[in-house]
């Protein structure tokens, strides 16, 4: 790779703990700075480095593959190891692009969101949850996982609930969000204690590697297994667990909310690839069973159900919320089928919607920044008053129904073939369903923008009113990416597959 | 309802009806905070480090604002120190790790900092543990003074 | 029966499963007390109480830093919060009808259930060679003595073997500190806020309260509030 | 022989997690429902001890070797038993021929981070709690439910 030589060699060696080191202490020093745009340009230059950082990462692993970091030196299992390999690399891109991409938007949002005096400590906020997501993602250990989910969602919560300002329900979501998220994380940690009590390791290559001298292990690992999956269902928002989600969506600011819904559910889906392949193995009956009816079975209703209630919502942001419950069914099914192809079209689907949604959410928060817009009622005549915001939520919009050249389509079609393959037919009808669906709810918002009129305010017709151009540019960049994604795909495949391959062995 | 920024130490007669107790408390404070450092620098041999001291620190804080008025606290500790102990403390913790990267070894390996890598992981352990100390200490006191300072819409009368 | 033949076990002395079993039992006692109670104040109390009858028991099970963190944590700065936070809330909660709590006793139910289920297959208690105790945990006591060279164990592995942890921890409360302040305030006038969405000026006082809340704005604010 | 004793911790644990559990789902209160939380995650750091204890060891703090051996007061149980560290420290550790045996302390760690851990998010939650007092004038979930459900309303009004 030509490009990896205009990186420092340290980079390539310390990347690992310098992206986790560079948020945690940027935050604390962000959280102090007097002047709130200083504050936004650290944030702006912290997201920038880290972006910089992922993507020397993810280059070095596909040059010489998984590498590991002992963190204070101390070799797993004894130390607390930073691993990087196929199936998380991409997800740090993903991560720290999407914490750049937030941050230009949030210059302009913060203003009408953020009262002056709190757009500091909300930077620092919003640094600790994209620490707490990437050490999280990045982490060999599976207690470290933990510290690192409650730092990412401790951060989250008081995000979410600085939407007070615009709606007060923020709160009430908010709290609500603690607890199942508290839950959530205490499952988790009573499943990585009964691991514990079954490998006496912590270290997730470790703990795989005593598992499979067990034969999958005793009943412990079993409800162990039983307890993770719970936990990070409820952290990743698997359909009966989801409640949380849409009012976190929301009512939260509007670059937390593109965060959140590009990010927050997608780490912890990358979590459960990782115990369900990599700590666990599919070839144990037990996750083998839970794979094949639950994952499965909670991913298609959670698909149909939650398709059917954002057609019924008449807020947008509530509608892409249950949206994105619907879009997790699609990875949980890939993931369910568990072939490789089918985990690899999950996994491009995580990375895909990823982009899609965060466009939507950042074009739509253009809307209410511009006209207060959260109802799907007033979209009318938006292709007229904000036609390059309004473009963006189109192609953003495409993408997620899966029209073709769009990143939704090449997803949905690998998902398709994969479940085709492997024999289940009637996932592939569920896929098609769910994207008529998706059609019908992004649909009518599209007719009702460019087919309705703008409406009149005391006689006059509103003017054309276009977002700044901070905003325009993050949601155009995704908007952008999701198309180019779906014309050359294959880079993103070949990533999603190599990640399959890991987890899977190839073939 | 009494404000409890602007409770009086005393009665406009000048009598103090907690008199036994601030005498009691004045006496208290100071043992707790050397407790609390005790139980910090103590933590390598026995029970303890920086994460009990920062609470017990925390509370001898408390302690003197319960007693004397929250006031009188945000005087002796004052919050705008708060935000800047909260920063340092990560910054303690953090910077360690940082310096151990610039002298050659990985985040947090301590072994450098010192003449062999046993005397490096004491220093070190000394150092992140004042981190954790400040850290701690701070917020604690953070979140009382946030709580304490709210004023309460229920009456006493409601109990 | 099986008690006293455990009490007759080498291993176990009859105070140690006295204390064991009294104090878990305590537990029971204070952890059903507070599914029933319905004052706050009593709910605060209990759960200082649950945590301070914990220390206790973790100092009976040689977790000395843990049941000395609980203390001062758990029954001290918890119990601490709640009661402030309790004053500014309310006294009472209102009882939930039996029929209401069906679901959630179900789910309880069910998990327990899931974990009994593995209760057979986990190593008996104080099992010396149980995977738990003869791998990576116990490793550390002899890499403590060798390669750090201080006394207490758990703190050589808080700091240094898993000091990445701890600078995880120290962040958590940092960021709970940062939460407080961005929240509440330190200087308590944080709770109040305004905002001009859809061009509608509203705020805290002028937004639509709960029918049931008794209103407390003066006539002034209800009229600057419908204005 | 002694297997109800040797799984009786774990039993009554798991019945104190799940009343921790129910107490958070059950009520619609949100102190109580914190202090439900609260009871869970403890009751979980019960379990993690639990797996830590070692019948017959002792706090996890290394007993130091004095060179003055067995004869010292109040060492009399470690008669015989002293062995340094291979690395030149004088401490006395486990091993063969040795009838020092100390708990696990890795799960004390978690544990230590895991109450931290706890202790932020109840922070978090009570400051919600007060702000949502603040908005709401009401602490329980059905009267705020019922309030958002108003609040909807008036919302698609205009």
């Amino acid at each position: 790779m030509s490009l990896l030589e205009f990186v420092p060699d340290w980079l390539k060696i310390h990347g690992p703990a310098f992206l986790m080191a560079l948020p945690l202490i940027m935050a604390a020093i962000t959280a102090i700075l007097p002047n709130k745009r200083v504050a936004w340009a650290s944030t702006f230059i912290v997201t920038a480095i880290l972006t910089v950082t992922a993507f020397t990462i993810a280059l070095y692993n596909a040059e010489v593959g998984t590498t590991i970091y002992n963190m204070g030196g101390w070799a797993p299992p004894h130390g607390i190891s930073l691993v990087i390999d196929a199936l998380n690399a991409p997800v740090i891109v993903l991560i720290a692009l999407m914490s750049f991409i937030t941050v230009i938007y949030a210059l302009p949002a913060t203003v009408a969101e953020i009262k002056p005096n709190k757009r500091a400590p909300f930077y620092a906020a919003f640094l600790l949850c994209t620490a707490g997501l990437l050490g999280m993602t990045v982490t060999g250990d599976a207690f470290n996982v933990f510290v690192f989910l409650e730092v990412s969602s401790i951060s989250t919560y008081v995000l979410v609930a600085m939407g007070a300002a615009r709606d007060r329900r923020a709160l009430s979501a908010a709290y609500n969000y603690l607890i199942l998220g508290s839950i959530g994380a205490t499952f988790f940690v009573i499943g990585i204690g009964f691991l514990y009590m079954e490998t006496g390791t912590l270290n997730m290559a470790d703990m795989a590697r005593i598992l499979a001298d067990l034969d999958g292990g005793s009943r412990v690992a079993k409800v162990a297994f039983g307890f993770i999956v719970i936990g990070l269902g409820l952290k990743l928002a698997m359909f009966p667990l989801h409640t949380w989600l849409p009012g976190a969506y929301a009512y939260s600011p509007t670059p937390v909310a593109a965060f959140l819904a590009s990010t927050a559910t997608k780490a912890a889906l990358y979590l459960l690839l990782r115990f369900t392949f990599f700590v666990f193995d599919p070839s144990y009956a037990y996750v083998a069973d839970v794979l094949m009816y639950i994952l499965v079975g909670l991913g298609v209703v959670g698909m149909i159900f939650a398709s059917l209630q954002a057609i019924f919502q008449t807020d947008v942001r509530r509608m892409l919320a249950y949206s994105s419950v619907a879009q997790v069914g699609y990875m949980l099914l890939g993931i369910g089928i568990a072939t490789t192809a089918s985990v690899a079209a999950g996994y491009l689907h995580l990375l895909n919607h990823a982009i899609i949604k965060a466009g939507l959410f950042l074009a739509l928060g253009a809307m209410w920044y511009r006209f207060g817009i959260t109802r799907a009622e007033d979209f009318r005549g938006l292709g007229k008053t904000m036609p390059l915001t309004m473009g963006a939520f189109t192609v953003s919009g495409l993408s997620l129904i899966g029209v073709p050249f769009t990143a939704g389509f090449v997803s949905k079609v690998n998902l398709a073939f994969a479940a085709w393959d492997a024999g289940w037919i009637w996932a592939v009808a569920i896929i098609m369903i769910t994207s008529i669906l998706a059609l019908i709810y992004i649909g009518r918002l599209l007719l009702s923008a460019y087919f309705g009129a703008p409406p009149e305010v005391n006689g006059t017709v509103v003017a054309r009113n276009e977002a700044p151009l901070a905003m325009l540019l993050p949601m155009w960049a995704l908007a952008l990416a999701s198309v180019i994604v779906g014309v050359e795909s294959d880079t993103l495949v070949g990533a999603a597959t190599r990640a399959a391959e890991l987890l899977l062995g190839a073939g | 309802m009494t404000d409890p920024e602007t409770t009086p130490v005393a009665d406009k007669f000048g009598n103090d009806p907690h008199v036994l107790l601030r005498v009691i408390a004045k006496f208290l404070i100071p043992l707790i905070a050397l407790f609390a450092f005790y139980v910090q620098f103590h933590g390598d041999y026995g029970p303890g480090g920086g994460f009990q001291a920062g609470v017990i620190l925390a509370a001898s804080v408390i302690l003197y604002a319960l007693i004397f008025g929250l006031a009188e606290a945000k005087k002796a500790f004052p919050p705008r120190l708060i935000r800047y102990g909260m920063t340092l403390g990560v910054i303690l913790y953090g910077g360690t790790g940082i310096l151990n990267f610039i002298l050659g070894g990985e985040f947090l390996n301590y072994s450098n900092l010192g003449k062999d890598a046993v005397a490096g992981q004491h220093y070190g352990i000394l150092a992140v543990e004042l981190g954790v100390l400040t850290t701690v200490t701070t917020v604690m006191i953070a979140i009382f003074y946030a709580f304490g300072s709210r004023q309460p819409e229920t009456s006493a009368e409601d109990w | 029966m099986s008690l006293f033949a455990a009490a007759a076990d080498p291993i176990f002395t009859v105070p140690v499963i006295l204390l064991d079993i009294s104090l878990l039992a305590l537990l029971v006692v204070v952890a059903f007390a507070l599914v029933r109670m319905r004052s706050l104040f009593g709910i605060v109390m209990l759960q200082g109480v649950y945590s301070l009858v914990s220390a206790a028991w973790f100092v009976s099970l040689d977790a000395v830093d843990v049941a000395f963190t609980e203390a001062a944590v758990g029954a001290g700065v918890s119990t601490v919060l709640m009661l402030s936070a309790m004053l500014l809330a309310d006294r009472k909660s209102t009882p939930v009808p039996m029929r209401r709590q069906f679901g959630a006793l179900m789910v309880v139910v069910l998990a327990g259930a899931a974990m009994l289920y593995a209760v057979g297959d986990m190593p008996a208690f104080g099992d010396v060679n149980s995977p738990a105790n003869a791998y990576v945990g116990m490793d550390f006591i002899g890499k403590t003595a060798e390669e750090i060279q201080i006394p207490n164990v758990v703190t050589a592995v808080l700091a240094s073997y898993r000091g990445y942890d701890t600078f995880g921890e120290v962040v958590v409360i940092f960021s709970a500190g940062l939460g407080v302040l961005l929240l509440l305030g330190l200087n308590g006038n944080a709770g109040r806020w305004e905002a001009k969405p859809n061009g509608q000026y509203i705020n805290d006082r002028s937004a639509p309260s709960a029918a049931t809340a008794k209103d407390t704005r003066t006539s002034d604010q209800k009229a600057e509030g419908e204005a | 022989m002694s297997d109800l004793f040797s799984q009786y911790n774990y039993i009554i644990v798991i019945i104190l997690m799940m009343t921790g559990l129910y107490i958070v789902f059950a009520s619609r209160n949100l102190i109580k429902k914190l202090a439900g939380l609260s009871v869970f995650q403890t009751s979980v750091f019960l379990l993690y001890i639990t797996i830590a204890k070692v019948s017959g060891g002792q706090p996890p703090i290394l007993l130091e070797d004095k060179g003055y051996g067995t004869d010292k007061d109040g060492h009399a149980l470690l008669e015989g038993t002293i062995q340094t560290a291979a690395g030149g420290g004088s401490y006395i550790l486990p091993g063969p021929g040795s009838d020092v045996l100390y708990s696990n302390p890795l799960p004390h760690v978690l544990i230590l981070t895991a109450i931290v851990v706890g202790v932020a998010t109840l922070s978090i939650g009570l400051a919600l709690t007060v702000r949502i007092r603040e908005v709401y004038h009401t602490i329980e979930e059905d009267e705020i439910e019922a309030a958002d459900f108003v609040y909807n309303l008036e919302g698609t009004a205009d």
